[in-house]
């Protein structure tokens, strides 16, 4: 394994304090039990609480910040917080208003969340995310994943809560946001996490995995590996199944990157998800490109398309400043 | 059961995870993220690390302990799951003592109840309840038939062994695995294999 | 060679293509000669002009924006420019103030740069950055590489000529922040360049090369694996060697990642070298932890210093807004 | 010399380079950045898709135009190099005339040493100068002297030769080869490889 790290056991302390440390300006860290708020404490609003396991940098700690998170709970890495980081977490911030968790769907992620909404002596309530189309036969099972548009419904929500709207408001944004956001990833190579070594998987030269998560877990199917033309079109035909948009339906198309991709071929893909939208009567009205919803050192990208409307488009453009989204202030 | 016993589970247990570590990573590598050896590991040490702490404990109190230990530990899917059976366990026991085997079954009962309240699964979902579940049916009943100690560890190493080899051809439908569809068919589930694990451990101490 | 491309003759075209279309509010593409530019031209100001081979992203095209550069020539991966495309671009941005090229220290950039400075029909400046002190001998030789300091030249020189400032005093800050700056890089894994299809170096599982520039180009020295800890303490033992800086001394730490090392590994080398500076009386005062210049999808990162004074304090706090570097507005 | 037989050589070198991508392109990898024959497969793609138009030029129009060609098309240290050679030749011959040998020599030396001026490098920097100083100076030599095609075009590839393989072991002071110090020995100069197969062919073609 090919890492900058020290030994397995102190890397997520250690990249932690490195995060904190470098924006100081903006975060703080707290450890034992572990989480990152903001540096100055919001007054007067829905406290923002996301968290998850960690390896996907920046999210969630990168989003804690004025117009997204108050708080972050970072697990081990791919492996969910638990409930009494939530609980801290939820104490250090919240602020008369309630306590509004945007969870990724995992079983994980939800059990956890939920035996501390179960503790907690505030009010509270939970947005689950579930953008993942790659999961089939949802109906039956634990449901689609939480993955990159979880960042889509950080954004819109903690703008939302920075006016000032109640707990209810702030929850059925998130759900609304929820509805309307798609995503699909493809991987060219597995990830390595740090305490086990190897990648979770192998993989030939020819092929890739379509449909994969944010955890360096395979995907859906093997296939073979081809122009980028083709998958883009692939993953937004699924996402445009998903979705079913009117006729002149305007979007916010994220293309994310899991880590290892460099930003060339990120813009090589929005370029053609962009054309690719065009033909088919989609407007791209916002845009975001970057590794924002990562797995680790994995080689690979996801599209998702989020269905604007005015209210969501505002609240998208509204100002933002955190260690790694920031605009209009 | 006393809170001796316990402990030494405990220990037993870590061990019995440590000598397993590479089948159970290659498991959740396979079908899962690869975290739940790990995961189970720094859970069980959580625990060990507790030891003369909960040997002051009573046994209900001692799990109890355990239970929130394991909560703030492992995190994931497993750590709820397995929390809130010692939770349960730790509430039934105090509720009706853990003198004898039925008592101790229903204690178990309780837990793996607990789980499947939790996680909302059941049998046939590729989970560790495809272990558990058969193992605590066949605890309380053999329990209550006063079967002797040896034979019941034995049968319950049975039913944990065959539970367990039951979760290998199926399709999961809940934890990550479900995200694989078909994918997941012929590996063994992670959780299913350190529930096993667990089970044959604390058999084999308490029929010696 | 596993990348989300087409034709390899087109990636660099339609990568340009899907960065303009996702950033059109701030730059325009041109091609034909190739070049970025401000959306909005710059009235009034020394024009800044940077450009070099592609592979670097988010440098040069995504620096190209308020408070930093004017346009950005970009050649093919690896590849200088050449001076047709930077007369093209000075031709579109010049405002009557002059043209100040920023020019990484290679033959290839340097010779092409210079090719058009002799064509210029305007007054113009060059300032050659040469941070990298993994090369030796340089009395001797072409003399050391600009690498990630570029970063901190452009941001820097940007500021100072959006306050009006003249060509002379443009270039005077632009080599004065060159002198205080220095960088060392090093790499887990080489980098595959699209038109030759395969890794430019070999390298072990347990080798790193060390000393490396950004064109996925071998090192200085081929080490041993080591802990984070250890790689940072030679490399910022490089940088102070050669910046000699006076007790208490205030920096600026750039992090900075090749293209496919996570943030999660980039910030734990922030937490090693903000602790080894301390420790050695060297307060960082500012800080950028990313993937600013990269060498496509290398595996590996750079450490750079730059000695603060009030001036570049101040010109690097000053409001940027390019689509890779935004603050302040 | 006249343009149809520029055309030819123009042709000639784009077939020769090619045949040698393998070499170039682990040369430049070995040493360099990897994009040698990349950049330089792109300048003779481009002066070869100039053909018709360079077809009705005189002999130094035509360089001229194949120069500014291939400033616009290599990029990286060889494009302004390469460029200012057939610049500085075409000046030459404009001024001097192309139609004995040591015109050609000595617009051939006006175009080494604009390399020489514009890269500010010598011999034994292990760059194409090595194949190109020892060539144009021999080249001036014999063309002074007379000599018959045949044994002057037969020289001159011997210097080339020679001169490509003296760049085996030498130290880098000029171009990326300089960032990597000792580590460059063992290994030819890309440069001087493509300078070497160029010049080889141009007189193949003259000899023949
Ligand atoms: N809803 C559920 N009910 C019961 N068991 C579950 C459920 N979800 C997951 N599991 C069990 O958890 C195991 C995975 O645990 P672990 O790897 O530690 O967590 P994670 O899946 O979050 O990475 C699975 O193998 C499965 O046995
Ligand atoms: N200053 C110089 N003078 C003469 N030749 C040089 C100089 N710098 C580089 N070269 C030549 O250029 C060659 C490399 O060209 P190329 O790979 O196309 O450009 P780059 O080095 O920019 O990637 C070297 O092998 C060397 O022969
Ligand atoms: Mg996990
Ligand atoms: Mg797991
Ligand atoms: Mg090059
Ligand atoms: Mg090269």
């Amino acid at each position: 394994m090919k890492k900058f790290i020290n030994a397995v056991d102190d890397v997520l302390v250690e990249s932690l304090s490195g995060f904190a440390a470098a924006h100081a300006d903006l975060v703080r860290l707290q450890l034992d039990p572990h989480y990152l708020c903001r540096a100055q404490k919001a007054q007067n609003k829905v406290a923002i609480l996301s968290g998850g396991g960690s390896g996907h940098e920046p999210l969630h700690g990168g989003f804690v910040g004025y117009g997204m998170l108050d708080a972050a709970c970072p697990g081990h890495v791919f492996t969910s917080p638990t409930p009494d980081q939530m609980l801290a977490a939820a104490e250090a911030v919240e602020a008369g208003r309630g306590v509004l968790f945007i969870v990724k769907n995992y079983a994980g992620d939800v059990m956890n969340f939920e035996m501390a909404a179960e503790l907690l002596p505030f009010d509270h309530a939970t947005v689950l995310t579930s953008d993942d189309v790659a999961v089939e036969d949802s109906t039956y099972t634990t449901g689609r994943r939480g993955v990159a548009g979880t960042l889509i419904v950080e954004k819109v929500v903690g703008s939302l809560a920075e006016t000032g709207a109640d707990l209810a408001a702030c929850q059925a944004l998130g759900e609304k946001v929820n509805r309307r956001t798609a995503s699909m990833g493809v991987a060219l190579s597995s990830c390595t996490v740090p305490a086990a070594g190897r990648p979770t998987f192998d993989i030939g030269p020819d092929e890739l995995e379509m449909g994969v998560g944010i955890h360096g877990e395979p995907g859906r199917r093997r296939e073979a590996l081809r122009p980028a033309d083709a998958l883009v079109g692939d993953l937004l035909a699924a996402l445009l199944e998903d979705l079913k948009p009117q006729p002149d339906s305007r979007a916010l198309l994220l293309v994310n990157g899991f880590g290892g991709t460099p930003l060339m071929e990120l813009y090589l893909l929005y370029h053609a998800a962009a054309r690719w939208l065009a033909e088919r009567g989609v407007a791209v009205e916002r845009s975001l490109v970057g590794n924002y919803v990562t797995s680790l050192d994995m080689a690979g990208a996801s599209l998702t398309l989020c269905l604007l409307d005015d209210e969501i488009r505002a609240h998208w453009d509204a100002p933002v400043h955190t260690p790694a989204l920031r605009w209009g202030r | 059961m006393n809170t001796e016993s316990i402990l030494r589970a405990a220990e037993a247990i870590q061990a019995a995870l440590l000598a397993h570590e590479a089948d159970i990573e290659a498991l959740d590598r396979a079908i899962g993220d690869g975290d739940h050896f790990i995961n189970m590991k720094r859970g069980a040490a959580a625990v060990v690390a507790l030891r003369d702490e909960l040997a002051t404990l009573a046994p209900d109190a001692a799990l109890h302990k355990i239970g929130m230990k394991l909560l703030s530990s492992i995190g994931g899917a497993s750590g709820p799951l397995i929390a809130s059976f010692f939770l349960a366990m730790a509430k039934t026991m105090q509720e009706r003592g853990a003198d004898g085997w039925p008592q101790i079954a229903a204690a178990f009962a309780a837990g793996v109840a607990a789980i499947q309240s939790r996680g909302k699964a059941d049998v046939g979902e590729k989970t560790l309840l495809d272990v558990l579940i058969p193992v605590s049916r066949c605890f309380t009943r053999l329990a209550e038939a006063g079967t002797e100690p040896a034979t019941l560890c034995a049968e319950l190493k049975r039913e944990a062994e065959q539970g367990m080899e039951s979760t290998r051809d199926m399709i999961a439908s809940k934890g990550r695995a479900a995200f694989l569809g078909e994918r997941a068919i012929g590996h063994i589930d992670p959780g299913a294999k350190t529930s096993q694990v667990m089970i044959c451990t604390v058999c084999d101490l308490a029929s010696t």
